[in-house]
């Protein structure tokens, strides 16, 4: 199932890159530079897709407990995670033409800066902490307050910067740009599912290992016992 | 007539990351009994003791713990039982009359002062009560882990390695704590490596081994039957 | 609600008791603000523009300090354990530490104030909103603040764990605070400090409600 | 204030379009190539060493 989605998304970003590049027409007032969006634009709709799923295992990992929705949960924040990072460079190689700088504190890139850094964080603790059951409660509780604090961070870089407000490119409608821009939406979401879930069984496997071989213990009646 | 039982416990099991400290731990103990735990080091005593208190979630099994189920009802099971455990559960920076002061009004009971003054009196700690407990050395943080413990005034009492640290009249001072507990009616469960004064002290007696239940019966038969565990384990 | 006042007691006291080592809290947190100042350099009108920030910041990184040391006296000898088997509930808990760290920390930045004033010249008209701003950013690095020293102080490499997790997630405390006390210090001609002001409630009402709630899970053993 | 900002720009040319940067565009799709490629191998690459160890 991994593999195969992984293979279909690389099918669909190679198609939805090559139209995006040559059949695609030039944009009328961004020129060629339009063309990264192809590419950034599913970056992002898909960093924020994966944390959201992220944040979903999270839920369903304290509330349900379970070792796949933790397991899950940590594919899912590490593939969220280097989207987040590619995000940013990528946001900085579009900053540099168009606005002559290569970072600008555009909310959506300072939000996604400080997502990347959150997730981080998270990563981070889960590989600070040994014991398994703790890790799993601990990091979903920390995918949950970073998930509630995203909208929060975007509003207040917004009106902290509120004099850039108004930099979005120009809005593009017509198929030639709408089917790059799907193509690659799709692509990016079925590679890194493919690669989540990968992930959630290399996750997975390491939680067993851990665990030990047998995840209920034995049955009382193999004990010895005398009255 | 059957007696109600201070724990009745089935199957209990707990595990460390991927080691079961404990499992399909299944006994029983009459209210106001006491039973004594005896094992090696890392035989699950500790952890016993603290699932029953509920400090630790249960990993499987059922227990009731006077009569309250620790599984689906642990804020009963932490009012009836009060443990002492290996860490003092202390504030370092306060006082050994603050401690108490402070875990009494946690309780929710009335006169803390009062109440604090006569623990203190009764585990020998009245004339160092002001000082800060980080002056303490280790048998004078076990008596006021034992005032803190007596202060909750539990129905079933939880000592883990209640005479460690302590000098002989310190010993004194457990064994006649027990007594005077098992007059009010109350029970009492104590993991100890003092094989004889448990079986002078306790009814029931039951052996842990790496996490099982290795050997249980009458407190008297004790010292006979850790014996020869040990034994064993020296031999082979 | 006794049982809260007394939770919150002990909070207080055993704060402090430790006032030694919130002493040199104060101590770390002045010389940040003397250190970023080498940052600017000596012009007066640069270092009035930045003491907003430079405000924030030497709170934000005195912060980790306070919190780390106020779950170290609960860690210590267990006591947090020994808390949880107290028919006492774990929101009391968290309520009463979350508080008495703002309340440390509030005064934290209500002394750095002055400090603030003579190495930046940072003097404000209004020195009562200054205070009431100081008490809502404190507020705002509290609650997530000391849900995470919480976790930290039982996990490994906990110095540098509680910073990264707790930086990112403050981002809006730091934007907030620092544009309304530049705001204060430097003037408010168009009327904006009430904006930041509702920015801070709304980030400690939602931190304050989530993490009483996860504080519970996070405690369980 | 975007059209402002377009101006500062040294590739834009009079009209307000931006000329060229091809360069800028090979880049993005080669990093965000290159991370996706290796990203996709260390994860294959830490599967067949879960596999192994079991």
């Amino acid at each position: 199932m991994g593999f195969l989605l992984v293979a279909v998304g690389v099918v669909l970003l190679l198609s939805g890159s090559w139209y995006g590049l040559f059949v695609s027409p030039q944009e009328r007032y961004m020129g060629d530079v339009q063309r990264i969006m192809y590419v950034h634009v599913p970056t992002a709709w898909n960093a924020l897709l994966l944390f959201t799923f992220a944040m979903g295992c999270a839920l369903m990992s304290l509330w349900r407990g379970g070792w796949g929705w933790d397991a899950h949960h940590e594919a899912l924040l590490e593939g969220a995670a280097v989207l987040s990072a590619l995000l940013c460079v990528q946001g900085a190689i579009w900053a540099r033409p168009t606005w002559g700088v290569w970072w600008d504190w555009d909310p959506r890139l300072t939000t996604t800066a400080v997502m990347f850094l959150a997730l981080l964080g998270i990563l981070a603790l889960r590989s600070a902490v040994d014991d398994p059951e703790k890790r799993a409660t601990w990091s979903a509780v920390a995918t949950i307050i970073a998930f509630v604090d995203v909208p929060i961070v975007y509003f207040s870089v917004r009106w902290w910067n509120s004099l850039h407000q108004m930099q979005s490119s120009p809005e593009t409608v017509s198929a030639p740009f709408i089917v790059p821009l799907r193509l690659n939406a799709f692509g990016v979401l079925a590679l890194m599912g493919g690669l989540a879930l990968l992930r959630a069984r290399v996750a997975a496997r390491r939680t067993a290992r851990e665990l030990g071989p047998a995840l209920e213990p034995l049955p009382a009646g193999a004990l010895v016992e005398a009255r | 007539m059957t007696t109600p039982l201070a724990l009745d416990v089935q199957g209990l099991a707990r595990r460390y990351g991927g080691r079961w400290a404990l499992s399909g731990v299944s006994f029983s103990l009459e209210a106001g009994q006491a039973l004594a735990l005896v094992g090696r080091n890392g035989s699950g005593k500790s952890t016993l003791l603290r699932l029953l208190a509920a400090a630790l979630r249960v990993h499987a099994g059922e227990a009731r713990v006077c009569g309250a189920d620790l599984r689906r009802d642990a804020d009963t099971v932490r009012r009836r039982t009060a443990l002492l455990s290996h860490a003092a559960y202390t504030w370092e920076a306060l006082s050994a009359r603050e401690n108490l002061v402070f875990t009494s009004r946690l309780l929710g009971q009335d006169r803390p002062r009062e109440r604090a003054a006569q623990r203190l009196e009764q585990v020998g700690l009245a004339a160092r009560g002001d000082d800060p407990v980080s002056s303490f050395s280790a048998g004078m943080r076990k008596r006021l882990a034992l005032a803190r413990t007596l202060l909750q005034e539990a129905p079933l009492v939880m000592l883990d390695e209640p005479y460690g640290a302590l000098d002989p009249p310190g010993f004194r001072l457990i064994d006649g704590i027990i007594r005077a507990v098992r007059v009010e009616g109350r029970s009492v469960v104590m993991a100890t490596h003092q094989v004889e004064r448990a079986a002078a002290l306790c009814d029931r007696g039951l052996v842990l081994e790496q996490g099982r239940v290795a050997w249980q019966g009458p407190a008297a038969e004790l010292p006979l039957k850790s014996g020869l565990l040990r034994g064993s384990e020296e031999g082979a | 609600m006794n049982v809260f006042f007394a939770a919150l007691h002990k909070e207080l006291l055993l704060q402090w008791r430790t006032r030694a080592r919130v002493l040199s809290v104060v101590v770390f947190g002045a010389t940040a603000l003397l250190l970023m100042s080498f940052a600017i350099g000596p012009d007066a009108g640069s270092l009035r523009q930045y003491a907003g920030g430079f405000l924030w910041l030497a709170l934000l990184l005195s912060s980790t300090l306070t919190l780390e040391a106020s779950l170290e006296a609960e860690t210590e000898q267990q006591a947090l354990e020994g808390l949880l088997l107290l028919p006492v509930a774990p929101t009391i808990l968290f309520y009463s530490k979350a508080l008495a760290n703002t309340a440390q920390l509030a005064l934290l930045g209500t002394v750095l104030v002055p400090v603030a004033i003579v190495l930046y010249g940072a003097g404000t008209a209004r020195p009562l909103a200054l205070f009431g701003l100081i008490v809502l950013g404190a507020g705002g690095l509290a609650a997530p603040g000391t849900l995470y020293a919480t976790m930290t102080a039982r996990a490994r490499a906990k110095q540098t764990l509680l910073p990264l997790l707790l930086f990112p997630l403050v981002v809006p405390v730091l934007i907030a605070a620092t544009k309304a006390s530049s705001l204060l210090i430097l003037g408010d001609p168009m009327r904006q400090l009430s904006a930041w002001l509702t920015l801070l409630v709304a980030f400690c009402g939602i931190y304050w409600t989530l993490c009483g709630l996860m504080f519970g899970v996070i405690v369980e053993d | 204030m975007s059209a402002l900002l377009l101006l500062q720009v040294e590739a834009a040319s009079p009209d307000g379009v931006v000329q060229g940067g091809w360069d800028y565009v090979v880049a993005a799709y080669a990093i965000s190539a290159a991370v996706f490629f290796f990203y996709a191998v260390t994860v294959v690459v830490r599967l067949r060493r879960a596999k192994d160890v079991q």
